[in-house]
Parts: structure tokens; C-alpha cells; sequence
């Protein structure tokens, strides 16, 4: 069994796929980065070959992704969490042309062109204001951890207005509405509404064209999606379950396939010449 | 003034302030009706606009900064922003081009009414990013666009006067891009330029301008007899869109007349006034009313504001054209006034040093703004210079004009508030003494 | 005896000081704020009553401070934490000319007058890009405890050049360099040396005039005393009590009410 | 003193790698010690702060021309005389003088933006010697431009010699223009090998040896060009397939070296604005004639195109569309300073046109003073993956 391997080594989650020739999942699996990447990484593919019965032997390539893409020394090569997001996105839509991925730091916007091919992009400012980090610090300072969010934000009609100005300094707005006696959902749910209206501005720089499908850590909370499509007043895709998570790790797989069928018509080219 | 009846003096105060807002709805008007019409307009800029050139040919004019602004004190700059963002401005560039921009995409759609496209743009270097603004327009609309360049001071210690051979050249300068926007214009408009024209138009603008010049004079009695943040804006918005026409010099005129009655009968800005203040740069649009009050619920006055002078374009100088050679005498007008603009902010601590006396002032507040650079990059460093010079305190507050985005509430009035402690404190400890 | 208290209710630790006539400190308490800032304000209040054993009918006067100052309700009057830490500071170190206050989210430069007014200050504006706040995301980042950040800064050889970016992404920045080979104390000692150069350049906004007193949450850090000596080339003065310094301040202010001595600044503006 | 790292004089024998490495030394150092010496030998230095500055007016009274261009510094002291929304070259070009590594006779601003009239005054607060503006004009197109700014010039070369203690005649002028068009011939055959066979000198090989004209006297500059430029031809280097792309976004402040290193081993930059302030003449400039009006006349009719000059015949967008093409480029980098109000107004008129014209890009934004480019790999690698591969 011949299997394509995507690791998408990301600032807090090691996510890995493992793809057979039909495209198909094998396996896969998810662990925490920490900050011995290479780890984190090898670990990450052991557990989805686990799940598929596989070993490694049977990754015939293997591509990374992410931050800690170039942290994996056994890769045959890395791509940016752009490319692999472009591709992945399209395996699981096929009508994809806008991908948006919010991670914990970054958030990022781009446009694909027929071939899945990433046309033109756009990242968040280098200022935390715009990015998971932003909600993960709402959130704890009000006393909720990061998987409370999504269910606390359902409770919520009524958003807090939230400027973002900066992540800190949004602590103390958030003071101000805590004591003036708004509910932590409803100023959880204006964080996010902050947030999401930066990324919706992020996807009309590039030039956002339907169907637009989310990927990226945060858009895990099921609320997220749902502002999204308010916000943009469209719907959007979202991959089902945990799977929004995987969506580099996937598009570094199938990137992976692609080069390996290269790979092969190569050998047998170089085969077919040596012997003639 | 003192002689005045109970009843003449309670329809005197106030009027600046009422006239100037009836006045500023009436040229919004006339814009919405000229954008009806699917007319258009000469854009230009309130640090030199050239209203005396264009007036003679009768064009109506936008001052895009004014529409701009207009959309933050009506709390809507930020949808505006935001749409030119969208389109590739970055959310560092002035806040006052891209909601122009923003406006120009919208076809002119604005919270006051309809604003008409720009048919002809003329513009002075008094701030560059005019320039790279007109450049948007240009593409936008395939206009001409007029740089009227005015060289401004080259050194601190070196301001050329009339009769210098520096100021003779630029001069020269001036006075030949003058007779090229004059030929432009007649080119354009298809008529010819009209010297008995200009005359009028400089008559009326040397009669604002003496006002103008006389009111903020007359902010040196206590109490102060306007603000020059609130109210001074009303007036400044009369002084750029009325400017060269009879209605602006009556303006002027009668506000002359209640800041007069006003002085002499010691009617001042707040029921007490502790702190008589200098405001330094741009107001803070997106919350403006409660930006001063928190300077108001102190007692804190302020008395007068580089913006009084450098977004009238100089005309705080009270330059006054010599009606028997007017074409010399614009060019020398455009230059020495213009250039003052760009002086109270490049050069601006020893101006600020003799408001000191001259107002009696006991604070400066500095607002340096993220979208501007013109009035805001070397705010810092006049600040400490001024410090250098003289014991007075001031405050140093970053926001913006346009993007509430950068705009804390909070942090704010907690600064002013310990701006206020200190001002207070050291009052005090001098009475003590 | 009539007692005096401050309440600094900071975003992320409440202050409480009691003093007694003779301007000594009779009580502290300090606890985190949390969500709810007026239970805050009065726990550390009434943490800081209990710690000296004194009656709230006892304190004639409190004055409350910082962020949450407006949500002290059982307070007479507000003061800013600018002048506070101004006023506190010169009453630990009567030579002091110059407050150099790093907090959670703020640092602030003030110059003050011998008697404790502030004469002029300046504080970060546009982020918290550069404040202390960077180092508990570095400390977090790293694993290593608060307390023990300087020291290992300390160890330091060759710093790393640290661009002061955002406080939030610290982390990854650390994060990146310790992937770069660099050694955990060589990129400490750049943070450190990061932040103390924004620190500096507001303070030479307000005029560096010795001698200047380092005051907040930061001023227990040794390794950032160190840095900051060695940029100014003369020592701060860091008191004990340095994170109690605005809760001090604003216990003076009600004690000039108390005694009548002079009349609080902001009571006086806002009455 | 620190001795200057590059001895002009001994260039001979040595290797293009020898050589390289010192010049980058030479342009590391921020200690700025070919300006420690000039002074040392008595003689008297011009900053100049970009972008638009006639060198040769300086170079004429025998003062040396230095491009102020920020420096990879704390901006310590300077920090306190700005705020925050900013660019980082106006506050570092500024901590050179206040820290006191840089030492000046003459420090001369244009108005190309509004922060930088500002430099000028603030400067003027802070030193003990003059501060001028040169005022460009703004209005290229008025009919009086060009006699105003030779009067400008004049204006300029009269404070010069001031400062010198000398009159400057027109044959001081012509003889520097001479040394300047020659400088400025050299440049452009180092762009034509960029241009040619980017494969023999990386980006910021080719950087450090342009960027060493700002230092160093330009008759030193011309030698070390003529020395190298053949050492450059004759590199047996193999072409690679890699992008070729115009970098623009470089007019004013500069990107960290490292930045540039990062771009040069994904892509080939075939053409820039990078430090355009040294070579901004495009053509010689004629030896016959009122040198004054001659170098206004260049200002005017031959200089490259920038987000600061404004010339209704040269709309920027047309001008980059055209230096691609001359290039001969698939695809630009679009980038400016943070900060920088015209760099950014301009990406905007930039990207459109580049979309238009179905060439890629991508924009993005640089500080001098920045240590880490993780942003800006994950964006050139996503952007060639796009083009190359996927």
C-alpha cells in the first residue's frame, strides 16, 4: 500500500493525513506542537499510520506544511500552509475559489484560480488584533477556556461591540463591559464579530469569489461559521467535524500524490531510456 | 458693545456659531443640487485653495477634507474606511482619502447629501499626500489636476520677505503656475478671465480675512469667548467654503460683532473657566462632542489651535491683497499664507511659545493622528522644544481624525485626566508659595 | 486614629494600602481582578482591613485608582494611577525626579516635582507592543516562572536582537529564535533589552532627571533593573513595595484629605 | 578611529569574494567609519535624505555627499521625537545624528513627503549645524518649473559654499558631473548584468556594491565598480530555474539585508527601485552649458519615476508596467515601508494595473528594523510554488 503523507505542522496543533492513490483518508491524527517540532511531527504521522494499519514503509512521499514545515528533516519538501490550504480546500468542495484560514496567529485570505492554484493572497498585519490569539485572550481573561467559546457565544443574541485595537488593550474594554454589566457571551460574541469583520475585509482584498470554504483551528466552533455568513451575507463551506483542522495536512497529502505519480513517469522514462 | 440692550446681546451670542451651521447646510445643499444636476465641481484644499482664481469663473468647489471629515462627526467615517480599505488602501494611509475615496466609489453618496464628482483638482503642496490624492482622482476620472506648488520655508531661521532674492524666485514661481492654473481655467470653462472679478473676490476675501484674524485676537480675553475646538470649526468651515464671496466676509463681520459683545461683557465658553489650553493638530472627529468634554469637565478652555491656523491656510495671518495690482499681490498672498500653513506645523513651537503670552495659556495639548503625518510627525519633537522654552505642561495623546478603530475612550480620559491632576496640583502648590 | 486607604484596581492584579497619620503603611493587600472589578476592589479592601486589623468605619478616606478606579463604589474619590505612581514614588524616594511605571498593559514615564506633581508624563499609545507584558508571554513560552525571568537573563552572553513586535505573538518569536539555536537566556536578555528601549525612549519623552524610580509589577525583576541601569548608566531606585506603588499614592491623596493638609487634585477639579 | 574596512587604492588582485565581503562589512558597519575618516582628513560631509538629492552639487564645493538612509540601529534617542504611526527610516536616519556616529556639516531634506519636511525641522531642533529643505517642484509641469529649481539649485550650491568657504565655479560643477555620469554608466551596467544574468550576482551583492556609493567618495565608487563589474561577467555560475521579478517598494527606506538575501535565493529580481536615490539620472548629463539648469533639467526630463515625484506624464502604474517589460520580468513584488503614506497609496494603482495586465504579484509590506521574515517566506514561497509548480 502506497500512501501520500500531509503534516501540517502548526504553532499549536500537529495535524497529519495520510491519502491513497483515490484521495482517500487513511488515516489521520493531531497532537500538540510543543516546541520540539521534528517530535511533534513524527509522532503525528505514527498515530495516523496507527489508524490506517499502515507503517513507514508505506509513505511513498511526504510533504509539510505549516509553520514547522521546514522543521521536519524526513519531508521530501515543504509547501506554505497557503498552497496546502488552496488544495485542500478544493478536494473537499470542488467549487472552491476563496479559502479563509484563522489559526492562533495568523489569518489568511486568497483566491484560487481553476487549477487550485493560489492566485492571489493576503495574510493579517503582523498585530494580533486579527487573530485567534485575540478571542483565546477574551476568552481567558473572563474565566472560559478556548472550548468554551463556541458554546458560550450560542447563548448570545446581542454582540458587545469590541474595537480591537490591540489584543491587550482590549482587556480593558473588556473590563468596562464586565462592569457595566454586559454578559461574557454577548462580549465574547463581539470579539468574535470583530474578528470575523477583519476577515471578511482580508477576503474582499483579494477579490473574494464563490464558494468561499473556512479552514484553520479556529473556525472549529460552529458560532465562528455562522458569523462568518452573517457577516458576508453568503454562505461559506465548512468541512464537517474536526476535519476544518486538517484541511492543510490533506492539500499537503494530494500535493504529495501529485508529485509522486511525476516521480514515477520520471523512474520510468529514466527506465524505458536505459533500456533502449 | 457694552451699550448694547439685554436683547440685542442674547441674538448676538451664539449667531457664529447658528449662521455658520445654517450656512454649511446651505453649501452641502448647493453641492447636492450641483450632483443632481450631474454637474461637477473644482476640488480643492482648505491649505490653499485657490478660491480666488476659481471663484472667478464661478466653479462650484469641494473641499474633499471637509466631506471627509463630515463622515466621522456623523459616526459613519468608519463604513467608509472600510470600504476603501477593501479595495487595497492600506489602513495606515489618511483617513481622509479613503473615505473621499470611499465616497467617489459610492458616486457621491455621503451622510449630508450627494457630493458632485471632481471635474477639475487644485491642489498646493501644503500637505503632499494632497498630491498622491489628486493622483486617485485623476485615475478615477481622467481629470486635470493643478499642483500649485508653493515652496515653503527652507530653515527655521531663514523665512525670506518680499524683496529677498529667495523669496523673489519663489515668488516667480507662484505667480507663473497662477497665470497657468488662470488659462486652465479659461480653457476649460471656456470664458475669459475677469481682473474686475478677482478685485471683488480678493475685496471680500481681504475683509474674512481681517476678521478672521481680529476673532481669534479676541479669544486673549478671559473668559475665552470661543472654543476654538467646537466652535472653531464651525468657523473654520465657513472660512474655506465661503472664503472670496460676500456671505463669508458678513460672516466674519458679525462674528467679529458677538466676540466683541461677548469680551466685553465677560460671556465666556464654560460656566467656569480653569485652564485656558492650546490644542495642537486635528480634532478628534469619530467622538468628537465627548473628546471636549473631557477636556470641558475640568474647566479646561481651549483658547485657541494650530488647526485654526494651518486648515484655514494661513489666513490667521491676515494677509490682505493690495487691490491695485492683484494678480502680484495673489501670488504674494498664495505664498506668504500658504507657507505660514505648512509653518504653525513644521515650525510650530516658537508660534506656540508667543500664544503663550499672548493668550495667557497654562496647558498644550498635543494630538498627534495616525492618518496624518503633515501635522503629526514632528509633534513630538516641537513639543520638546516648547517644554525647553517655557514652564507650561502639556499633553501628548495619539488617536486619529477618522478611524475609531484607534480611538480609546478609556485610555483617553485617563491621560487627560492626570493631564488635569497635574495642571491642577500645580496650581496649588503656586498658591501655597 | 483615622486610617487612609488607595484601591488600584489594575487589569490584572487590585491593589489595596492602608496608612495611618504618620504616612506609614499599616496594611497591603493584593489579589487578581478577575472578571468581576468591584468585588475585586473591595476584597483587596477588605483583605487589606483585615491584614491590619482596623475597622472600616476607622478609614476616613479612600481614594480609588487605576483602570477600575470608577468601579471602586464604596471609594470617595478617584485619582489616575499616573499621579498616584507619581506621588507614591516621591514619597518612597523623596530624591525622585523621574517614575518609570511598567504594568500590565502600560508603561508610563512621568517627571515629577519634589513634592510629588506631576509635571509631565507619557505613556505607549498606538499598542502594548513593548510593554512588560511581552515578558510573561516569554516566560510562559519558555516554561519558565515570572520570578526567576531576570536572573536567567542575566546568564546572558549574546543577546538577541529582538524587534518589538506585538505582545501576543512574543511567544512565537521567542518561539522561532529558540528554533534558530539561539539559548533561552541570549534571547531573555533581548526581550529585556527590547522592552527597556521602548521604556527609555519615553522616558526621554518626560526628560530623564535623576534620580528616577522604577515602580509596577516589573520593578521585582532583577534582570530588568540590570538592563535598565546599565542603559541609563545609573541605578533606579526599586522599593518592596513597587507594585504597591499606586495603591500608596492614592492612600497619600485621601490622607491630605484626612489631615486637610492639602486638598486632592482631582476632588478639587471635579467637585 | 575604525579605519575604513575597504581599501579603494589595493583592488587589484583581490577576489570578487574578498572584495564582496568587505564592501558588505563596509555597509553593516553603522559605526560609518568611511565618514570618521573624511572628517579626520579635514573634510566636510552632506547628508542627504532621500530620494532626489543632485549629489553633485556637494561633490563640486568638495564636500562629501552622504545618502541618509537609516541604519539598522535602536532608534533610542529618535524614539522620543517622533510617535507611533511612523516609518522607521525617518526615526533611525535621525538617531545617527543624535547618537553622534554620524557627524554633519549640511543636512538636506526634500519635501517628497510630508513625514520627511518634518525630519527636516526636527533635525533643525536638534543639531548645531544648518538643516535645509531643497524644495523640488511638486508642479514638474508648469512651464516655470525649471527655472525655479535652478534657482533652487543656486540657492543650494550659495548654503554649500557658506559651509565650504569657497565659490564653486562651473567648471567645479561640470568636472563632478563627469565623475557622477560615469557612476551612474557603471550602475547600469551592473543592472544590465542583473538584468542579463541575474545567476552571476545575487540581490544583495548587487545592493552592497551600489549601496557603497553613499559612503564613500564617488571617484572611489567608480574605481571599485570598474574593478568588479568584469570579476561579475567573468563568475561561472548555471542559470536556475527561478521566477524573474521586479522588486518595488526600495525608493526610500530599505529593506534589511537579510530581507533581501531571503528574496534573492527564491527569485530572480531583475530590476528595482532600490536605493534609486544613487542613480536616479537616467541619461549623462551634458558637459556643455549652465550646469545648474543642466542637472534641473535631468530632475525634470531624465529621472526614474517614484511614489514621491509627480509628473502628469509618467503615471506611475505606466512606468512600472514599462520597467517590467524592460526587464523582461513574469511578475512583480509590490512592496513598501510600513507606514509609508505614498508607498502604500501607490500599491494600490500599482496592483490594478498589474491585474490588468495578467501579471502576478504580491503585495506586501517591510521595516527596516525587522528580524524576522517568516512572513514574508511563507508569502514568496506560496507566490512561486503558484507560479512554478502546483
Amino acid at each position: 500500500m502506497t500512501l501520500s503523507a500531509g503534516i501540517d505542522v502548526g504553532s499549536t496543533y500537529t495535524k497529519a493525513v495520510l491519502l491513497g492513490e483515490d484521495d482517500q483518508i487513511r488515516g489521520r491524527a493531531m497532537v500538540r506542537t510543543g516546541f520540539k517540532l521534528a517530535q511533534a511531527a513524527e509522532q503525528a504521522l505514527a498515530m495516523a499510520l496507527d489508524a490506517a494499519g499502515a507503517d513507514r514503509g508505506d509513505v511513498g512521499y511526504l510533504v509539510t506544511t505549516g509553520y514547522g514545515r521546514y522543521q521536519v528533516p524526513t519531508r521530501d519538501v515543504q509547501v506554505t500552509d497557503l498552497t496546502a490550504d488552496a488544495r485542500g480546500s478544493r478536494m473537499l468542495f470542488p467549487g472552491t475559489h476563496t479559502v479563509l484560514d484563522i489559526g492562533g496567529q495568523t489569518m489568511k485570505a486568497m483566491r484560487l484560480d481553476d487549477r487550485a492554484r493560489v492566485k492571489s493572497f493576503r495574510l493579517n498585519d503582523k498585530c494580533a488584533a486579527g487573530t485567534g490569539a485575540f478571542l483565546e485572550k477574551t476568552a481567558r481573561y473572563m474565566g472560559y477556556t478556548t472550548e468554551e467559546i463556541g458554546p458560550l457565544v450560542a447563548t448570545s443574541k446581542d454582540p458587545v461591540p469590541i474595537s480591537g485595537v490591540c489584543a491587550v488593550f482590549a482587556e480593558s474594554e473588556v473590563i468596562n463591559h464586565l462592569s457595566h454589566g454586559s454578559a461574557p457571551a454577548d462580549i465574547m460574541h463581539g470579539a468574535i464579530v470583530s474578528l470575523i469583520d477583519r476577515s471578511v475585509q482580508l477576503m474582499k482584498r483579494v477579490q473574494l469569489q464563490p464558494e468561499v470554504t473556512l479552514a484553520g483551528g479556529l473556525l472549529r466552533f460552529e458560532s465562528m461559521a455562522r458569523i462568518v455568513r452573517e457577516r458576508l451575507e453568503m454562505d461559506v463551506n465548512l468541512p464537517p467535524g474536526d476535519l476544518v483542522q486538517f484541511v492543510g495536512a490533506m492539500g499537503a497529502a494530494a500535493l504529495g500524490w501529485g508529485r509522486l505519480k511525476k516521480r514515477e513517469s520520471e523512474a520510468l522514462a529514466e527506465a524505458g531510456q536505459a533500456a533502449g | 458693545m457694552g451699550t448694547k440692550s439685554v436683547q440685542e446681546g442674547q441674538e448676538i451670542v451664539g449667531r457664529g456659531v447658528r449662521e455658520g451651521a445654517r450656512l454649511f447646510r446651505e453649501w452641502f445643499d448647493g453641492m447636492t443640487g450641483v450632483a443632481e444636476a450631474g454637474g461637477t465641481a473644482a476640488y480643492v484644499f482648505v491649505m490653499g485653495s485657490l478660491a480666488e482664481v476659481l471663484r472667478v469663473f464661478d466653479y462650484p468647489m469641494v473641499f474633499p477634507e471637509i466631506h471627509a471629515l463630515q463622515t466621522a462627526v456623523r459616526r459613519a467615517s468608519h463604513e467608509y474606511l472600510n470600504e476603501a480599505e477593501d479595495h487595497g488602501y492600506s489602513p495606515d494611509i489618511c483617513g481622509y482619502v479613503k473615505a473621499d475615496l470611499a465616497i467617489q466609489m459610492r458616486g457621491g453618496d455621503h451622510p449630508m447629501g450627494r457630493i458632485p464628482p471632481p471635474g477639475l483638482a487644485v491642489l498646493t503642496n501644503a500637505c503632499n499626500t494632497y498630491i498622491k490624492w489628486a493622483e486617485a482622482w485623476e485615475r478615477m476620472y481622467r481629470i486635470p489636476v493643478f499642483t500649485l506648488d508653493v515652496p515653503g520655508t527652507r530653515r527655521a531661521e531663514a523665512v525670506t520677505a518680499p524683496g529677498d532674492p529667495d523669496f523673489e524666485n519663489d515668488r516667480r514661481y507662484v505667480a507663473g503656475q497662477i497665470d497657468e492654473l488662470i488659462a486652465l481655467c479659461e480653457q476649460r470653462t471656456g470664458r475669459a478671465f475677469d481682473l474686475d472679478r478677482l478685485r471683488e473676490v480678493l475685496r471680500h476675501t481681504n475683509e474674512m480675512s481681517r476678521a478672521w484674524r481680529r476673532v481669534l485676537e479676541l479669544n486673549a480675553s478671559r473668559p475665552g469667548v470661543f472654543n476654538a475646538i467646537t466652535d472653531g470649526t464651525v468657523y473654520l468651515g465657513v472660512a474655506n467654503a465661503f472664503r472670496g464671496t460676500p456671505e463669508g466676509a458678513q460672516f466674519f463681520t458679525d462674528l467679529v460683532e458677538e466676540m466683541e459683545y461677548k469680551a466685553a461683557n465677560g460671556l465666556g465658553v464654560v460656566e467656569e473657566e480653569k485652564h485656558r489650553l492650546v490644542f495642537v493638530g486635528v480634532p478628534c472627529y469619530p467622538i468628537f462632542r465627548r473628546f471636549n468634554e473631557l477636556f470641558t469637565e475640568w474647566g479646561g478652555v481651549f483658547v485657541t489651535s494650530t488647526y485654526l491656523w494651518f486648515a484655514s491656510g494661513g489666513a490667521d495671518l491676515g494677509f490682505e491683497y493690495d487691490l491695485e495690482r492683484p494678480l502680484e499681490s495673489l501670488a504674494e498672498g498664495v505664498l506668504i499664507s500658504v507657507r505660514h500653513a505648512m509653518d504653525s506645523m513644521f515650525y510650530q513651537d516658537r508660534a506656540l511659545v508667543d500664544s503663550v503670552a499672548q493668550y495667557g495659556i497654562d496647558g498644550v495639548v498635543y494630538h498627534p493622528i495616525k492618518s496624518c503625518r503633515t501635522t503629526s510627525a514632528g509633534m513630538a519633537d516641537n513639543r520638546r522644544a516648547f517644554m525647553q522654552a517655557v514652564d507650561v505642561p502639556s499633553l501628548f495623546i495619539e488617536s486619529d481624525m477618522m478611524d475609531k478603530r484607534v480611538v480609546s475612550e478609556a485610555q483617553m480620559k485617563n491621560r487627560i485626566d492626570a493631564f488635569f491632576e497635574g495642571l491642577n496640583a500645580r496650581r496649588l502648590q503656586r498658591a501655597a508659595v | 486614629m483615622a486610617y487612609a486607604a488607595g484601591v488600584d484596581v489594575g487589569s490584572t492584579q487590585t491593589k489595596a494600602v492602608l496608612l495611618d497619620e504618620s504616612r506609614q503603611i499599616v496594611a497591603r493587600a493584593l489579589i487578581d481582578t478577575g472578571a468581576n472589578v468591584v468585588k475585586a476592589a473591595e476584597n483587596a479592601y477588605v483583605e487589606a482591613l483585615q491584614a491590619g486589623r482596623i475597622q472600616e468605619e476607622e478609614v476616613a478616606y479612600v481614594v480609588g485608582t487605576g483602570y477600575g478606579r470608577y468601579r471602586v463604589t464604596f471609594g470617595n474619590t478617584q485619582v489616575t494611577e499616573i499621579s498616584c505612581h507619581g506621588r507614591g514614588a516621591v514619597h518612597i524616594f523623596p530624591e525622585t525626579h523621574t517614575v518609570l511605571d511598567m504594568g500590565g498593559q502600560d508603561t508610563k514615564a512621568i517627571r515629577v516635582s519634589p513634592t510629588g506633581e506631576i509635571l509631565d508624563f507619557c505613556m505607549n499609545d498606538k499598542c502594548a507592543a513593548g510593554t512588560g507584558r511581552f515578558l510573561g508571554a516569554a516566560a510562559a513560552a519558555l516554561e519558565i516562572p515570572l520570578p526567576d525571568l531576570g536572573g536567567t537573563a542575566l546568564k546572558a552572553e549574546r543577546p538577541v536582537r529582538i524587534s518589538t513586535t506585538c505582545t501576543v505573538f512574543a511567544e512565537s518569536e521567542v518561539l522561532s529564535w529558540l528554533g534558530r539555536g539561539k539559548k533561552v537566556e541570549d534571547i531573555l536578555l533581548g526581550v529585556h533589552q527590547s522592552i527597556a528601549s521602548r521604556s527609555i525612549g519615553l522616558l526621554r519623552r518626560v526628560g530623564i532627571e535623576p534620580q528616577v524610580t522604577f515602580t509596577g509589577g516589573v520593578a521585582k525583576n532583577i534582570g530588568m533593573i540590570q538592563v535598565l541601569n546599565d542603559a541609563l548608566g545609573f541605578d533606579v531606585n526599586v522599593s518592596d513595595d513597587s507594585h504597591f506603588m499606586g495603591a500608596i499614592g492614592a492612600a497619600l491623596f485621601a490622607l491630605d484629605y484626612v489631615l486637610g493638609s492639602r486638598v486632592p487634585a482631582a476632588r478639587e477639579a471635579q467637585a | 578611529m575604525t579605519t575604513p574596512n575597504l581599501d579603494f587604492d589595493r583592488l587589484e588582485g583581490r577576489s570578487l569574494q574578498e572584495i564582496l565581503s568587505d564592501c558588505t562589512e563596509l555597509f553593516e558597519d553603522t559605526s560609518f567609519p568611511t565618514l570618521k575618516a573624511w572628517r579626520e582628513q579635514g573634510g566636510k560631509i552632506l547628508g542627504h535624505f532621500q530620494v532626489y538629492f543632485p549629489e553633485e552639487v556637494a561633490h563640486a564645493a568638495g564636500m562629501l555627499p552622504f545618502k541618509v538612509r537609516g541604519a539598522p540601529v535602536e532608534a533610542d534617542q529618535a524614539e522620543s521625537r517622533f510617535g507611533s504611526y511612523l516609518c522607521s527610516i525617518l526615526k533611525t536616519s535621525l538617531e545617527l545624528a543624535l547618537s553622534g556616529e554620524v557627524q554633519l556639516d549640511l543636512f538636506v531634506s526634500h519635501p517628497i513627503c510630508d513625514a520627511a519636511r518634518n525630519l527636516a525641522a526636527v533635525w533643525g531642533r536638534n543639531a548645531d549645524y544648518p538643516c535645509d529643505i531643497l524644495y523640488l517642484p511638486q508642479n514638474a509641469n508648469s512651464r516655470h518649473a525649471a527655472g525655479y529649481l535652478r534657482d533652487e539649485y543656486a540657492r543650494m550650491l550659495r548654503l554649500i559654499e557658506t559651509i565650504v568657504g569657497r565659490r564653486v565655479s562651473d567648471e567645479d560643477l561640470r568636472r563632478s558631473i563627469g565623475v557622477f555620469n560615469e557612476n551612474r554608466s557603471l550602475l547600469r551596467q551592473l543592472y544590465a548584468i542583473k538584468r542579463e544574468q541575474p545567476w552571476k550576482v545575487a540581490l544583495d551583492e548587487a545592493y552592497v556594491l551600489m549601496a557603497i556609493g553613499g559612503l564613500v567618495p564617488r571617484e572611489q565608487h567608480n574605481r571599485l565598480l570598474q574593478t568588479v563589474l568584469p570579476l561579475i561577467e567573468a563568475r561561472e555560475a548555471r542559470p536556475q530555474d527561478r521566477i524573474r521579478v521586479v522588486f518595488e517598494g526600495g525608493f526610500c527606506e530599505q529593506p534589511p539585508l537579510d530581507l533581501l538575501r531571503t528574496l534573492g535565493q527564491t527569485c530572480y529580481v531583475v530590476d528595482d527601485d532600490l536605493l534609486i536615490g544613487l542613480r536616479w539620472i537616467t541619461e549623462d548629463v551634458p558637459l556643455e552649458g549652465d550646469p545648474l539648469a543642466l542637472l534641473a533639467h535631468a530632475y525634470l526630463e531624465h529621472s526614474s519615476y517614484s511614489p514621491v515625484q509627480h509628473d502628469l506624464r509618467k503615471p506611475k502604474e505606466k512606468m512600472l508596467l514599462e520597467r517590467i517589460q524592460g526587464a523582461q520580468a513574469g511578475a512583480a513584488i509590490l512592496t513598501a515601508a510600513k507606514m509609508c503614506e505614498p508607498g502604500l497609496e501607490d500599491q494600490v494603482a500599482y496592483a490594478q494595473a498589474l491585474e490588468e495586465a495578467g501579471l502576478p504579484y504580491f503585495v506586501s509590506e517591510f521595516e527596516e528594523k525587522m528580524t524576522s521574515f517568516d512572513q514574508l517566506q511563507i508569502q514568496l514561497e506560496t507566490f512561486t510554488e503558484n507560479i512554478l509548480f502546483a
